[in-house]
């Protein structure tokens, strides 16, 4: 399956191999790894959830979105769940397509809509506490009943 | 019966996984009521709901059986 | 280094690891693989040469010019040469950034530089005959004293 | 003597990976009119130059024991 949910660290070529294919020129990914610094404030390590079959679903969702958007192109997305240190691998979205541009646009397209819909969690560990990210976003508001991007990682 | 289901801070505020409700008759919107009224810390502010693992409104209606979950705002990637 | 021309297929995994770093919440890679398909035409292999001294140096001057536009860029990048089949990996450029939008314009930075300045040449093989890529575009010129990117891969 | 290399479509019509050549005290422009007079099957238009592995321009000089690269439009990635 090219969506997955995954307990174990992620091998990021396999989740390229899923998308390898004659007609694609390129083949971009994103890695999301554990950042150890936030604004300023030292990460120890963080806790992911997820809300697992629907994830999963809206995983795909987003994979059959690109592929109608750009055309040609293949989809692998797996995100981690558990604890993880930093450094560690939270995602990994694999996206070939005939031309490169495309590849980097679509892929850049499911990183931000993972940050929209799909239900995964992570709880920030610091030295002086721990709290669920997301939550605290007093701002965030869902004008159109789905989740906004949050701002965190950027 | 309906499986409802918590997710990040309303998990740590329901101290459950899971509760097992009857809702089936009522909207999204009455659901929320009634864990309000049953779990005084919990904060269902900014929080989506799901029903069968599709985001649903708050005045859509449970079906009995229906799989009910609260999405915190998400933070994945 | 960070830089590198390969005679042996290139391990994505190796490229990556060499820009993971505990302040990068992003590492983006491109991976340039051979197509099939080009404006109709049935590719059967490619023969990929270098200038190999100067382009490890422009590899690592497009890794420089990087890092000084995006703030706290890692990069790494290894281009194959020899013969290649139909979905064999001709290059991967591996970006890391403390932030993901970084991330994505730096790496296609990378590639449309390394399509612009460093010193490597493709041989298409078809069914009906073989070419030099770059050299039949009787457009090129190079009024600012440098290759025009090819848009052979667009 | 001069170290005078040649990719792609130039390798194949001068049909050597290198010449040596006396070119000290020329310009980059009077060193490709000698490759032009000896190979005649040789189109050196939209070819860049390279001294010493970094792009050159056609009035650069070149100096005693200098590697000229001639750099075809490029086509890696």
């Amino acid at each position: 399956m090219n969506y997955a949910i995954s307990k174990e660290p992620i091998n990021v070529q396999e989740v390229i191999d899923k998308v390898v294919q004659r007609e694609a020129g390129a083949i971009t990914t994103f890695i999301g790894t554990v950042r150890e610094l936030t604004h300023g404030k030292k990460t120890l390590y963080l806790i992911y959830e997820a809300y697992e079959p629907m994830a999963v679903k809206k995983l795909e969702q987003i994979g059959n979105e690109i592929k109608e958007r750009w055309h040609g192109a293949e989809v692998a997305i797996t995100h981690r769940v558990g604890k993880l240190d930093i450094t560690d691998v939270a995602v990994v979205i694999a996206v070939s397509t005939p031309h490169r541009a495309d590849a980097y646009e679509a892929n850049r397209y499911a990183i931000e809509r993972i940050k929209e819909i799909v239900p995964i969690w992570k709880k920030e560990h610091w030295e002086d506490g721990q709290e669920w990210i997301g939550n605290q976003l007093e701002t965030v508001a869902y004008p159109k009943g789905k989740p906004e991007e949050s701002d965190l990682h950027e | 019966m309906n499986k409802v289901l918590f997710f990040a801070h309303l998990r740590d505020a329901v101290g459950e996984e899971f509760i097992t409700i009857d809702a089936s008759g009522r909207t999204v919107a009455d659901l929320k009521q009634m864990v309000l009224e049953k779990y005084t810390s919990v904060n269902l502010e900014n929080v989506m709901t799901a029903i069968n693992e599709e985001f649903a409104s708050d005045d859509d209606m449970i079906h009995e059986g229906s799989e009910i979950a609260f999405i915190p705002p998400v933070s994945g990637g």
